[in-house]
């Protein structure tokens, strides 16, 4: 199950929520304000980098482009909308929000 | 599977989800309605709208068991972080840890969050 | 595969519309077809002809219906939550329509993915 | 005292335009005055006539168009922000227009107090 | 200045904002679904008992009794719109949302 | 004085909170911009914003210099929890502790958050 997060873990408790549900393996995709959680050195690069050790973590580059983000956490795949469809191709979708 | 995650009456979400799942339930078998963080409150006993001037639905809740909802399922932590228990829903419910609620979810082919 | 969305914001103000939007297009690319595009909760308002965004903007209702008439697919407003909003059948875009969850019901049952944008 | 409102948020998926309408039947109550209602973001859908909500359920739009006829207030929304959600002439109630958002700046200036709602 | 918050803290971050920038002994009023950081016994309690000290709290009772609170934090007062805009006549307004 | 608390693109609050202080800007003497939370990631450089859809804005925060806003003031912590410094920022700011920005906010008569 392809699990997506869309909001910022500054300012909701969306991610952590999400991440108490999450099942090992399962793939997180972060999209729209989501993608502040895979900024490199932030408060939470910690979080994310323990995460990808057990769950494929993604994000989506058109947004961390549109937010002037340039550099990621370790292990953090980046992929575009095609590459979101390809995930969905092959896992069904929970949406965090 | 519907999850409904804010308070009530602050925003329409768990007031139209419920009206979504109503729906829902009479169409399709098996439906589980899972709550989780804020999601909890709109469970609780006692409210009284009348004051706020929305119209209150949280009695709705007790109309799921006419219909085919299985289960109602609580996430636990929720529920113990706001200082509640079972004892202070509006319905019999069935409490889960977040490892159970997950595995329920992955089992899933639809799951729509409120 | 067939692909249903489920979209629970209005335009403009969240991106959830704009997401939807660009995963239609790309998912269409990718050869797969969307079967429809269902709205609830303030999502019914991308629906509404009237909007008239400034010219170098996106117009997000013209947007659906094009891509909706290009693909084949329809844009169904939730009844009930239209009703709430202003949304009614003097203001839909072409290749819009107004109909009940249980139109719903079907979306999320005949698909193989089912995906929900909200905020 | 004369009492400027702000209110961010559309009607009945936020309680931001539930909460300003009791608060300016309050002031009101207790002898202030409220100069006038702006509308802002989603906010500006308050003010469409074509919402229909169930008969048990408040009419929002309806019911701010009556309190500003009642004591003499504009509820009036921002033509930018209205433009982008498909609100025009055609679709506002009864004692509502659109307007810049100089108009908002006026009030803010001229009144003893200026209370936002938003979400 | 009074300061109003209508978020509840359990999901957004809006209350340990708006507490980082208040000054001692302005009013803070929480509102809609912001009531739920006063609830007698919840996670934030010794947080809003601590604010009471330095701060006047006051809670929207229509708020209060439409989710079924009916037990508060101690030394949070409990008010109606007109006593809502009580305050309003004494400061100008801090919205939090 | 204006408050920008969200981050830019996710909502349109901080778009249309700019196009509101450009017009207020025009009117008023002295009006002042904070930016607190993912406010200050409107001020990121480098927005690209081609690949969403959305038209960017964030050089029309430059443009604040040519009106009567006097300061743009950013709150130090919710920079440094961000991993973000002043050379991240596509104007120049007044960094300031939460402290003073309380203080600078006790002062107004009126306060719009965005």
């Amino acid at each position: 199950m392809l699990h997506t997060i869309n909001k910022s873990p500054f300012e909701t408790s969306t991610m952590e929520t999400c991440l108490r549900f999450l099942q090992p393996g399962d793939p997180v995709l972060f999209i729209e304000d989501g993608v502040y959680a895979v900024q490199a050195s932030n408060r939470f690069s910690p979080m994310i980098e323990a995460l990808q050790k057990i769950n494929p973590v993604f994000a989506l580059q058109p947004d961390l482009s549109a937010r002037g983000i340039d550099s990621v956490a370790d292990g953090v795949g980046t992929i575009d909308y095609e590459g979101f469809v390809g995930l969905v191709e092959e896992h069904q979708v929970n949406t965090w929000f | 599977m519907h999850v409904l995650r804010h308070a009530p009456h602050g925003t329409i979400y768990t007031y139209e989800g419920l009206e979504m799942i109503l729906i829902m339930a009479a169409y399709e078998q098996d439906l589980s309605v899972v709550f989780i963080g804020d999601g909890v409150y709109a469970l609780k006993k006692g409210q009284d709208t009348s004051a706020i001037g929305i119209k209150g639905f949280s009695r709705t809740f007790m109309a799921l068991d006419g219909y085919d909802v299985e289960k109602l399922y609580v996430d636990q932590l929720s529920l113990e972080e706001r200082g509640l228990g079972e004892d202070d829903l509006i319905v019999g419910v069935e409490v889960m840890n977040s490892e159970n609620i997950g595995k329920l979810m992955k089992e899933q082919d639809v799951i729509i969050h409120h | 595969m067939n692909i249903g969305i489920l979209l629970k914001e209005g335009p403009y103000n969240h991106q959830a519309s704009d997401t939807a939007f660009k995963f239609a297009e790309a998912a269409i690319k990718k050869g797969h077809r969307v079967d429809a595009v269902f709205l609830y909760n303030d999502g019914v308002t991308n629906v509404t002809k009237l909007m008239d965004p400034p010219q170098d903007d996106r117009n997000i209702a013209a947007r659906w219906s094009e891509l909706g008439r290009q693909h084949g697919f329809e844009i169904l407003a939730c009844i009930a939550a239209s009703k709430r909003r202003g949304i009614n059948d003097d203001v839909l875009v072409e290749g819009s329509s107004i109909t009940g969850l249980g139109t719903l019901t079907d979306i999320a049952i005949r698909n193989d993915r089912f995906v929900t944008f909200g905020d």
